[in-house]
């Protein structure tokens, strides 16, 4: 449909564009989501560290991407050029000038500017995630520090592998909008940010039984995965870079049903597995069948989406079973939705759908397999320096009564008592 | 005067408020409080582990009689908080020295 | 505005489908803004309960749609041809070839995706109203067989009749964006549902008075209203199906002056009535004025829009009044609003705006009594049969110690207690 | 791009116009982040009378507009001819016939009720703004006329001058989105009210110290700056009024990095001055910069945004001690994040961006100045006024005992305690 | 030893505290609890029915002291509480039988 | 009979629960209490403006026991709930008329 000689119409070009914005402004509010589902699957002493926390990583994310992430991430140069361009101090952004920027940038589909601030969206993400996993123990400027680091280095190095045209890319890997890109990767930092953190203090006694911790606010985290959904319309929507109507509407289709499916999949397999309607399931199952599906959300019919999202929603409550058994903790369960279903989802493209192959299949495994292990090594090995250096876990004391008050002298939820305005206004 | 405290479940209080009435003590103060007791506490299941919260929530009611009442309140309370299932709760009366209302500064029985 | 030969242009194709899936995203959001504003209005021990519910209902809405709802509300063959086509096992969605489910589709209007996925957020909302007003006693599975059923036939069949096609279409019957055939049949569903479920214990005593049983959280509940008229916009103004600018503006401001003009309403008759400033009869009234437009968005001048949310506002707290009076107990409101207004509102477009007149106010009548005599006996039946086979009421142990605990075992805010992070720590 | 034969195209029409609405929709989300954020910042005994006058501001706010706001700010006739249209009684909106409210009515940019429904959200934020400032204190009736008379007369005669192609704009006078002719006027409307109403009892101690009195809902609050943040993306990208993408997108550019700035600003500046990590500060400092960029959103690049809002974010923390020294009380930080940050933002006009230079700055000075003048006098009057009449404080023992009990006869969170149940169903 | 109870107005507890200062009482422990007396309870309407909560938020405050101190205690604290109106509560004293400090292992008088 | 009231530090819960289960003390009921004492309280930055909320929460355990095993219940508290630091709290042992069982009806000893 988008013929070389149709691409120029100016209409089009500004129809696209806005699709792509509008599609940002959806991605954006992912961080909000976020931040709720993190903050009611905390305890009441941690959610102000939790917010405080998702604030700072989303201008962080913006900030930095902006100041080299985006650069490193989509070079117009290549590598040595790129050392070079940072050796003399040129960060930040560079508008091509005229057309170039504008209709001329991605054969009319949005401007340079777009580009941007769609991808530093995404940026911030990965960082997200594993500040849901590594909640209600870490210090919080050793994980302000860390997340700096991945979100402008980690992040865009594999990222130019695939969507900057890199080495990945060359093989046929295929990663839609982000299974293993943006979710694997962010969960692959997860995992090595618990593995070095240990578990909170009593998650685990010492006969090896579990003793759940639970969140503080089912209606905050029901909340939060509600938001996450509405904003991955924009997330797999957008990443089809255009408004064209076939595709967009389709991957909307997968979208919905993949996440609906989860839920479904979560809700059967917690039912045998547990006896019991757990919503933190059923909610983890939705985030699952949207990480799922994100990986081939444009490759998938919408009965081999609902597959994807039922099997993702059905690998929710093993997985938390099983880094449980493992030992390691993860309150808001990260690792399960966005590192165990990225992995599933961008497998699904070589196993469901209409790139299904033996061939594609071992493209996927060799991305799985290069950014699994590129990304782990640089968290684990980042976390681990913080670790020698400064520390990255709070005291004993600290996590006893909370990160809220020791970290940040203040209270998540201020005159719940009735005595309170009097102390106030002695 | 005479205090009386009674763990009742919070699930019987209406009727105790019932009881009361009728006997007609219609001033008390109540709290609520968790008990440790041969009843097991709440069972609850979060992502796949089991949980015994321990506890149940109960509710802590305090009357301030003069002491020819007691008696009487006590049998009204009981058998207004009784469900004969293990769990009911206790009942305990202590003496007190002195009641004074601030109001009226007045003491014991006519503080009431 | 869009003649035969215009609407093959492409850049209107693609810009007219992309509002429609925005109103898509916009729709969906709605689903949380029910589920804020159910929760806000239950007692915390039915939190857990009720968002397991919305988050159970938006799943087996998408599913279901696609498995056979869309295909029941829009064939393209007879009533003969569909029970052959769903007798043969031809489930899901079929895409039509090529062009023909793009730019063919709906005359340049959006893709058969899109058709889709746009109906598909609509479907589940039905169900979605049934649930706050059966809220904090009715069981959890039989409530969501019910459901199942009610998203999967019963509103597709009346949804046929007007918007399929139908006989009601034929007739003149006019619902632009459904008061009555996504807002009322909800309300009917309700209706039968609390018929059937009984009061809560103890809402009223056994002299007729009403004790009033206030939701757990306003602030919720407001959040929730605020969601919803925000996904209104897309409710109606995706209704007008293009990004035609006149209609889909004019929709615009008839939505937001009714919605406003519902609070008022709500306002100056629940002062005057109650002789107090309460916030859960404006919030009501906001949805009000909301649901009372949506039958005629496109019919009203902005000063009609106005006088027809006052007229809904005003509706509601009479209306919640006589409810009680009747000894209806419905927790949130969705009879009165839903169902109430709906009805209001349907006929509101005989008797104000561009198409008033007696013939349309007959049709209106004929389309009300016709679609609420079908749902309300098709659910009636439903929650019969499986009141019989399985009962639909939990008992009153469970009742009184909340639905969270006995049908979850989970508790919406745990933690709230000093002691919470010692218990789960030993 | 948009030469004057070109805008005649009817699809750039199309998508321009959906633009606007797209960015209406984001704008009323705005209404849903004051109330949250309003909410989260009060104590609990004060809530459900901050979200009950959120409700009535929208509401208000919208038909005001509607009914008089809209003609004086943007009036087709001048000043004589206004009176003279009033005075006949000619309230309302007029629709231009045919083609002159759709294609012809802005150059093919947005339609007459596009234009009214984009400006009439912008109406009712400034109300908001004042809200926020004068919580936990001032009588609601009393409060809810201030608003009527403050947005259907002060605020638009303002916003004529510069908007409404008055004296302001010839002069030269910049600002693209509000910072002054929002955002300020809403905090010389809210440093008028706290003025007058005097600080919350208790608030400073007779040794000059300040007592902090807590916001109940830190996840509330913050909850509502994000969705600010979401809603800010259609506040200054809908202010583009064309879907342009070079411009729109440099606004988003802008708009999110400004955003995201003002959180690191304040990050620093409140761990330098008060050696915690405030998250209150960072929520201030993310909607500051907000508000700081506004005026210039399409004037600087991303760096020079990265300033404003450093700045912004930086000012922060600095004018909250400040007015707590000179005694103004203001629980949610509107005057420091609204009237300072937006002071701020319309002179860097005049300093940074691509209409920097003296003139610029002179005439930012003038429009800041005499905007400020006559909102300042016009809301100190209309205050000053309704307190002679009828009073604008509650009484020290409805202050005591918050204004949900006293004002409503209700409570935000009812059925906290496990004796609920039983109180209610007896 | 002996054991003040005082059920007291949620709004006259900085009174309270600052009265306790002033005879130097600084150690006492308190909590809310919720009162049915002769004044009535809150009035709240929801959704047009008026609906009277019963109860009224109250604090008790707890404090232990040697006998000698007592009345004076009662005094100050009836004096900071007292407002008048119906509602103004009750101090109630206890005789103890013995108090231990968990850090010193000291008892009575020597554990405050 | 007697009764038993700990006012201890939250922290310390579990280790007193512990040691009582250890004395065969299965059954008791809790609430949280604020309390002023030697320990200053939370220390809360809002806005700039430093603020202490004065009371530090604390728990307050109750056990009815009979006369006996009072010593002994004591002595394990006081282990149980010591950390040496300021702030550690209080045991208070009072004498009770009378505890009745709700379900049994049965009196004192016999009610436990
Ligand atoms: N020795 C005790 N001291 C203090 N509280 C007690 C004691 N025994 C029981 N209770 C309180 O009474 C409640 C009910 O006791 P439980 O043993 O469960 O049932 P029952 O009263 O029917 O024997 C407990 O949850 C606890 O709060
Ligand atoms: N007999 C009693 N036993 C326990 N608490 C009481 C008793 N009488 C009053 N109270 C408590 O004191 C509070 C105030 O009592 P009330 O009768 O309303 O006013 P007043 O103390 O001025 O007579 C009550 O809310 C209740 O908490
Ligand atoms: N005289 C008292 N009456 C009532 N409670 C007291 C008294 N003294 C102390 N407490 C309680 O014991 C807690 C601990 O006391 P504190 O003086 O801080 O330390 P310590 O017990 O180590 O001397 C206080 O917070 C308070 O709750």
């Amino acid at each position: 449909m988008y013929q070389n000689q149709e691409w120029m119409n100016e209409s089009l070009f500004v129809v696209n564009n806005l699709w792509i914005l509008v599609a940002t402004v959806l991605v954006f509010v992912m961080h909000l989501g976020f931040s709720a589902l993190e903050t009611g699957f905390v305890r009441q002493k941690n959610a102000v560290n939790i917010l405080f926390k998702n604030c700072m990583i989303i201008a962080i994310g913006l900030i930095t991407y902006w100041f080299c992430g985006f650069n490193l991430m989509y070079p117009d140069v290549n590598l040595v050029g790129l050392v070079a361009k940072f050796g003399i101090g040129d960060f930040g952004l560079n508008l091509p000038a005229g057309d170039d920027g504008l209709l001329l940038y991605a054969e009319g589909q949005y401007t340079y500017y777009t580009d941007f601030i769609f991808q530093a969206m995404f940026a911030a993400t990965c960082c997200t995630i594993v500040s849901g996993a590594v909640a209600e123990r870490i210090k919080l400027m050793p994980f302000l520090l860390f997340c700096t680091v991945f979100v402008s280095i980690c992040y865009p190095m594999t990222g130019m592998w695939k969507w900057g045209g890199g080495w990945l890319d060359s093989l046929g890997f295929y990663d839609f909008a982000g299974s293993t890109i943006v979710h694997s990767v962010g969960g692959w930092g997860a995992l090595a940010g618990i593995i070095l953190l240990g578990a909170r203090r009593g998650k685990y006694r010492s006969d090896g039984s579990v003793v759940p911790i639970p969140g503080h606010s089912m209606p905050f985290a029901t909340l939060g995965v509600f938001l996450l959904w509405f904003g991955w319309f924009g997330f797999n929507g957008g990443s089809v870079l255009s408004a064209d109507p076939g595709a967009v509407s389709l991957v909307f289709v997968t979208t919905a049903l993949a996440g609906a499916a989860g839920a479904i999949g979560a809700f059967f397999v917690a039912r045998s597995i547990f006896k019991s309607y757990d919503l933190s399931m059923v909610l983890n199952g939705i985030l699952g069948g949207l990480v799922g599906i994100t990986a081939g959300a444009d490759l998938m019919t919408p009965g081999q989406s609902i597959l994807v999202g039922l099997v993702a929603g059905a690998l929710i409550p093993m997985a938390v079973v099983i880094f449980d058994r493992i030992k390691l903790d993860d309150p808001v369960g990260a690792t399960s939705v966005h590192l165990v279903c990225g992995i599933w989802g961008t497998l699904a493209v070589g196993l469901i759908g209409s790139q299904a192959g033996l061939g594609q299949l071992l493209a996927q495994i060799t991305g799985i397999a290069a950014i699994g292990v590129f990304t782990f090594s640089f968290s684990f090995g980042t976390f681990y320096l913080i670790k020698k250096v400064s520390g990255i876990r709070v005291s004993e004391e600290q996590e006893l009564r909370g990160l809220d008050i020791t970290e940040h002298e203040m209270e998540a939820y201020s005159g719940t008592v009735n005595v309170a305005y009097d102390m106030a206004v002695e | 005067m005479k205090k009386i405290e009674a763990i009742i479940r919070s699930s019987r209080f209406d009727e105790v408020k019932a009881a009361l009435s009728e006997a007609d003590i219609n001033f008390f103060t109540f709290t609520e409080v968790k008990g440790f007791g041969k009843q097991k506490g709440e069972h609850v299941v979060y992502r796949g582990a089991v949980y015994d919260v321990g506890y149940i929530a109960r509710l802590l009611i305090q009357i301030i009689l003069p002491d020819n009442q007691v008696e009487h309140a006590v049998e009204h309370i009981r058998k207004a908080a009784y469900t004969g299932e293990i769990g009911d709760g206790k009942i305990i009366v202590t003496h007190i020295e002195e009641v004074i209302s601030i109001r009226t500064s007045k003491r014991n029985e006519e503080a009431l």
